[in-house]
């Protein structure tokens, strides 16, 4: 029914849902960062998709509206902060805003 | 299968050629309906009545050098008038310009395909294009550039949510995504219920294009054009072409979603045949897209070019409500005389 | 047309509304205008209500809505519309009506006249509610709610240390009566498993039969609560203080709402407090020995309000006493004419001071009958009624309720004494009270008393109507014991018929007592004209005869110091040792624990870079070992 | 080469092309280029949601990742002046035990996937269910709009909170009067001397 089996789409979803999530660990440029976690989301969607065509349950597909949606948000807020930010201390860079340090 | 496959090549073919046969002639065409407008001849040197004039031109942008600016990012650079010229390609993939050919004992689509999200597979192609102008102008490391595709993509990025505004209207009432069948139901030109969402979606389209009285984004006479300004040569034919394609999409699609498409020929085929009826379908629909573009040189022979905030102001000042107002009237016209 | 009874209460609480979202910006005076159609509105639905329930006085209840849901108990708003009810709906919303009126001409150079007229509208509504309620819990709630608008407005010029003191004092005063109250309430609960009066009272001889002495306990209770709310002793040291909030306020408290309440609750609970002998004698001395007590320090007041304040507390004790030998009846008809007396009393007063710019001190005062005439007939009828003096309000009610003292049997004649004994002083200081102010020779300033003047005619108006009342009130009980307030009365008071409390006095038995009565006031008057007319200027000289004893009256038998020696004194004794352990005991433990704590977090902070990246990474670190941790668990 | 080959060599391909334009997501110097191999990333993936038939989600991620959010990390990037961070060091101290964690955690993904994930009950929406209501996208509606309206709404809500979170925070604030310790020398003086000025017209501030 589904085409390659569904593993091949799991696996697929980890592997962007894990290059994501290097991606907000070992980036310092705060932008890359969010796009990190664009990939994050992007592999989870895929999951959902795999999972909705497999299970024959449409929720899957109706889910990764929702999860467009936060992304959407998430842009938009979050890129408001990055420009805040940088109005207020002139870097992007993540290593250089610690100010909630011990 | 064969047949299917034969009949996908030819369909992408005429797909592909229409758009590259129809450009040339029609900035020809533009060019003599200016010159008559503002009383003055136009181009008539080469061909007759300069009927080749725009492949002189070609010739020649093609034979200039081809120039990157220094400190430009190279692989960007040479990629973004290819960005803009894919996506407006690809759209044709789904434009239908008629209904259903029943000839030969088989059914051939007037369209190279039925998509059935085949109104947003084109919006999504349009949001694609903003990229070629944003790569554009970062690409050539030169502010104006730079400054010129701010502006062209927020233009671009603003009206593109129009354009879907006045789609989503025609959805509700089509139910359906798909460009043929919202052909087929259009008994009445969507244009007469929902003639704000028409108008709507005409600016929308003139923006998209950067046509005038929207074509910000160049403005010959003041900003010496904005994000290509680096560009030369062939590379800058690419938006040239791609600028007309986009053009030629939007009248298709204006005559197909809100005129109705060959409407109103299918109303005749009791009496002339099936053959004959397709045919004057045909016929119409290219008449309306005509108009259409005459419609498009008109305006920039007449209006005057939007300020940049006038601009933006009746995007979401003007349009947004109307295309809000057209939304309702749809949705009321969906539970009433559509139910 | 007992539907409409929800108006009553809506009316003024609509007023309230209207004037706190809108008073401050938008109405300023005007909602004087709005505050007085409210209550002129309760006024007008009460009188329908009263007239078309004149036939029949069994009671009824308007359903409005269910409150509260909590497991099997739901609490009901309802309105009860029944004799007792619509009586005390006259007398509240009409009094306060004509305080409403007089307010708008006493407030109207203040700066807070909006806020005024919202907190008055809000304190009508509260009572009226508390009269309407057929339910224990809403009666406290609103009970509350009156002690709250008496605190805003005893307190309405707390620019004052002294005002909003007095708002302090009455707010913690009630709080002593209120905790008495609630104990009751949760008895009540306790007991009878309900809080509705209809069910209460026919509860009631059943829970007597099987718990004997629970009634009791319950009915003191609840007279703590009226003996806070009703300013009876000792609670009573409140009241006097509560001077301080302007004039209307004060005729408000004391005539028409608040102080009431008290005596409202007791005789609405009548079915319980005749099951038990020792709460009506414990009522009875109370409310005697206030009477008594209360009029000897208005004696020897000099603030003009403060005379009758403790004129109040005194006839309030006469209440509780007609209350406690089961004279219900008597007491709600002594209720509803005090209220009116009082009223004019308070009122006139107020436009004295209003008269005399600000003036309180009586021995400052005199011969202001000339400049004031109004002011001083109206006040003159008022202390006449106040006296006992025949025909007019007080002297029926007070008649009757000292007859029905006195037949109640052998208490009834040390009770008959004290009573009888008040109204003489009573008479005294009323008629010292007006010889002083209006007669006699003047003892301003020349300057000021050239500006003393008549009220204008907002305040007046309310006065001669008060006044009509104070004349007429008292023949709603005429002839005694069968007058129209008795009949209409009569079912809901039938408990004290039931218990064999209601003694049906002989013609010549009431026509003795009335000689007697009226010879008692006439005598008081008489004594007051004799030592403040004939011998003024008095007050240094009468206080010469018995130094010691007017020492004592002076002081107010020097309660307040008592308890501002012992239970404030004590409190803050106590406060200081807890306020000992507490920064030394407790703070020191607690000290202890921050500081251990901070030590470790001290050490741990280390470990907070303050880089996301650091603590994401922890997450996936974390993420990896649970899974781990699953794959091995799995196998 | 039978249909399910082709379809396979061309998930094979595009999921190729996704993981190996993500890992050019991160690994790219310029935040521009990074944004345009997200968007690589994107278009393949929509391909992947074509050959799952979930034409409407293809389209919509074109439209809403390419369309807006990408275009919007883009807009940012101009707006920003990024010379300063691009020069500096990109990755972390942290990058190789990141690195090794992520593998682990990848692995232990794909072990999971493997073992212990098996396809739970069927739901009722079939290729047959999702035909009659006249195609993915109907079908979708008929999903998102009859059995999750509420979560859709709410979903618009939390939309309409970020617009509004987002226009306030980027909102350029109006510029406060500077402290004379950043002020420049001559602007400093002028101030001092217009304050001197002011302050002989008005006697009655005291000197």
């Amino acid at each position: 029914m589904i085409i390659p089996a569904l593993e091949y789409y799991l696996v697929l979803g980890a592997a962007l849902f894990i290059i994501g999530l290097l991606g907000v660990l070992v980036r310092r440029n705060l932008l890359i960062v969010f796009m990190s976690i664009e990939l994050i989301l992007l592999g989870a969607n895929v999951t959902f998709v795999g999972f909705a065509v497999a299970l024959n349950n449409m929720l899957g597909q109706a889910f990764v509206i929702f999860s467009l949606t936060v992304a959407a948000a998430e842009a938009a807020v979050g890129l408001a902060i990055i420009v805040a930010l940088s109005r207020h201390r002139d870097t992007l860079n993540v290593d250089e805003i610690d100010t909630l340090k011990g | 299968m064969t047949e299917l496959v034969i009949a996908v090549i030819v369909k992408s073919l005429i797909a592909f050629a229409i758009p590259l046969l129809v450009v040339p002639p029609l900035i020809w065409g533009e060019r003599r309906i200016l010159g008559r407008i503002q009383s003055r001849i136009g181009p008539n040197r080469v061909g007759p009545f300069g009927a080749f004039q725009t492949l002189a031109d070609a010739v020649k942008l093609l034979g200039k050098e081809d120039m990157i600016p220094a400190g430009a990012d190279r692989a960007l650079f040479i990629l973004a008038p290819f960005l803009l010229f894919v996506p407006s390609f690809m759209a044709w993939s789904v434009v239908p310009i008629g209904t259903e050919l029943h000839i030969f004992g088989r059914v051939i689509g007037l369209y190279p395909t039925d998509l059935n999200v085949g109104l947003l597979y084109i919006l999504a192609l349009t949001s694609v294009s903003v990229y070629g102008i944003v790569m554009a102008g970062w690409a050539s490391n030169s502010k104006y550039a730079l400054l010129g595709s701010l502006r062209s993509s927020a233009q671009m990025i603003s009206y593109e949510i129009m354009l879907g505004l006045a789609l989503v209207g025609v959805v509700v009432l089509a139910g359906s995504l798909s460009l043929p069948e919202i052909v087929r139901q259009q008994q009445v030109p969507y244009a007469i219920p929902l003639i704000i969402g028409t108008f709507v979606f005409v600016c929308a389209a003139l923006a998209e294009t950067n046509r005038a009285p929207f074509d910000l984004p160049e403005a010959e006479t003041e900003l010496v054009s904005g994000y290509h300004v680096e560009y030369s040569g062939w590379r800058f034919s690419f938006f040239f072409l791609a600028e007309y394609a986009n053009m030629l999409l939007a009248s298709f699609l204006v005559s197909a979603v809100f005129l109705g498409g060959g409407w109103p020929a299918q109303f005749l085929e009791p009496y002339i045949g099936h053959l004959w009826a397709t045919l004057l379908a045909l016929f119409f629909m290219v008449s309306k897209v005509f108009l259409f573009l005459f419609f498009y040189f008109w305006l920039r022979a007449t209006l005057p070019r939007f300020r940049y905030d006038q601009m933006m102001n009746f995007c979401w000042k003007v349009l947004l409500p109307l295309g809000l107002l057209n939304l309702a009237v749809a949705t009321v016209l969906k539970l009433t005389v559509y139910a | 047309m007992v539907q409409v009874a929800w108006l009553i209460p809506a009316l003024p609480l609509i007023a309230f509304a209207i004037n706190g979202a809108l008073g401050r910006t938008y109405l300023k005076k005007r909602t004087g205008i709005i505050a007085n159609a409210g209550v002129l509105g309760a006024l007008v639905v009460s009188v329908l209500l009263f007239v078309a329930q004149l036939d029949h006085a069994e009671p009824e209840t308007v359903s409005l809505w269910t409150w509260a849901v909590s497991g099997d108990f739901a609490l009901d708003i309802v309105l009860r519309v029944d004799a007792l009810t619509l009586v005390m709906l006259l007398v509240v919303t009409s009094v306060s009506f004509m305080v409403h009126v007089y307010s708008i001409g006493y407030m109207d150079n203040d700066p807070g006249f909006w806020r005024f007229f919202t907190y008055l509208p809000l304190f009508v509504f509260a009572m009226i509610m508390l009269v309407m309620a057929n339910n224990l819990l809403v009666l406290f709630v609103f009970w509350e709610a009156v002690g709250l608008c008496s605190y805003l407005l005893i307190g309405f010029w707390f620019e004052r240390q002294s005002a909003s003191a007095a708002a302090v004092k009455a707010f913690l005063t009630n709080r002593i009566g209120d905790v008495g109250f609630l104990i009751g309430l949760l008895l009540i609960w306790h007991v009878f498993g309900t809080l509705n009066y209809d069910e209460i009272f026919s509860l009631a001889p059943v829970v007597e039969a099987a718990r004997p002495g629970i009634l009791t306990l319950i009915c003191l209770m609840l007279f703590v609560g009226a003996m806070g709310k009703s300013a009876q002793f000792p609670l009573h040291v409140w009241l006097p203080d509560a001077m301080e909030g302007p004039t209307p306020v004060s005729a408000l408290i004391h005539a028409a709402t608040m102080v009431t309440a008290g005596v409202y609750m007791v005789a609405r609970f009548n079915p319980l407090y005749v099951l038990s002998s020792t709460a009506m004698t414990v009522v009875a001395l109370v409310g005697a020995f206030t009477a008594l007590f209360a009029a000897t320090i208005g004696l020897t007041q000099n603030d003009i309000k403060r005379v009758l304040a403790y004129s109040t507390v005194s006839q309030l004790g006469l209440m509780f006493m007609a209350l406690g030998v089961g004279a219900f009846t008597a007491a709600i008809f002594h209720l509803a004419t005090h209220a009116f007396f009082k009223g004019l009393l308070f009122l006139g007063s107020g436009s004295v001071i209003h008269g005399t710019d600000e003036e309180q001190d009586m021995q400052r005062m005199g011969g202001l009958f000339g400049k004031m005439p109004v002011t001083g007939a109206t006040y003159i009828i008022g202390g006449l009624a106040l006296s006992g003096i025949i025909p007019l309000a007080g002297f029926w009610s007070k008649d009757e309720l000292l007859g029905a003292t006195l037949l109640s049997g052998d208490l009834g004649y040390l009770l008959f004494v004290l009573g009888a004994l008040a109204s003489l002083l009573t008479a005294v200081y009323t008629f010292r009270m007006i010889f002083l102010t209006f007669f006699g020779k003047t003892r301003m300033a020349a300057e000021r008393f050239s500006h003393v003047h008549e009220s204008p005619r907002v305040m007046t108006v309310p006065l001669i109507v008060l006044a009509v009342g104070a004349v007429g009130a008292g023949f709603v009980g005429v002839p005694p014991e069968h007058g129209l307030i008795h009949n209409y009365l009569h079912d809901t008071f039938l408990a004290a018929e039931f218990a064999g409390l209601v003694h049906v006095p002989s013609t010549v038995f009431v026509l003795a007592l009335m000689a007697v009565s009226t010879v008692i006031a006439l005598l008081g008057i008489l004594v007051a004209y004799g030592i403040f007319m004939r011998r003024s200027p008095a007050p240094e000289s009468v206080a010469g005869l018995a130094p010691p004893l007017h020492a004592l009256l002076v002081n107010k038998y020097y309660l307040d110091d008592f308890y501002d020696a012992v239970l404030a004194g004590g409190t803050r004794t106590a406060g200081g040792l807890f306020a000992w352990f507490d920064l030394n005991i407790v703070d020191g433990v607690v000290n202890l624990i921050g500081l251990v704590v901070r030590g470790v977090g001290g050490g741990l902070r280390r470990m907070q870079t303050g880089r996301l990246e650091n603590y994401a990474f922890s997450v996936a670190l974390g993420t990896a070992l649970v899974l781990a941790f699953y794959i091995m668990m799995a196998r | 080469m039978n249909s399910e080959t082709l379809l396979s060599l061309i998930f094979a391909y595009l999921a190729l092309a996704c993981v190996a334009f993500a890992v050019l997501v991160i690994m790219l110097r310029n935040p521009v280029q990074c944004a345009l191999a997200l968007v690589g990333v994107v278009f393949h993936l929509a391909g992947i949601f074509i050959l799952l038939r979930a034409e409407f989600l293809a389209a919509a991620h074109i439209i809403i990742y390419a369309g807006a959010i990408i275009v919007l990390f883009l807009f940012t990037m101009m707006l920003l002046n990024l010379g300063v961070v691009e020069r500096a060091r990109q990755f972390h101290v942290q990058a190789p035990l990141a690195i090794v964690v992520g593998a682990i955690l990848f692995l232990e993904f794909v072990v999971l996937t493997g073992a212990t994930i098996t396809v739970g009950a069927q739901g009722a929406h079939s290729p047959a269910w999702v035909a009659g209501q006249g195609g993915n996208v109907q079908a979708l509606g008929q999903v998102l709009f009859r059995d999750y309206l509420l979560p859709f709404e709410i979903a618009s809500v939390l939309l309409t909170a970020a617009v509004v979170g987002a226009i306030v925070l980027a909102k350029q604030k109006p510029r406060r009067p500077r402290s004379s310790s950043q002020m420049g020398v001559g602007e400093w003086m002028a101030e001092r001397y217009e304050k001197a000025k002011t302050r002989e017209q008005d006697p009655a501030e005291p000197r």
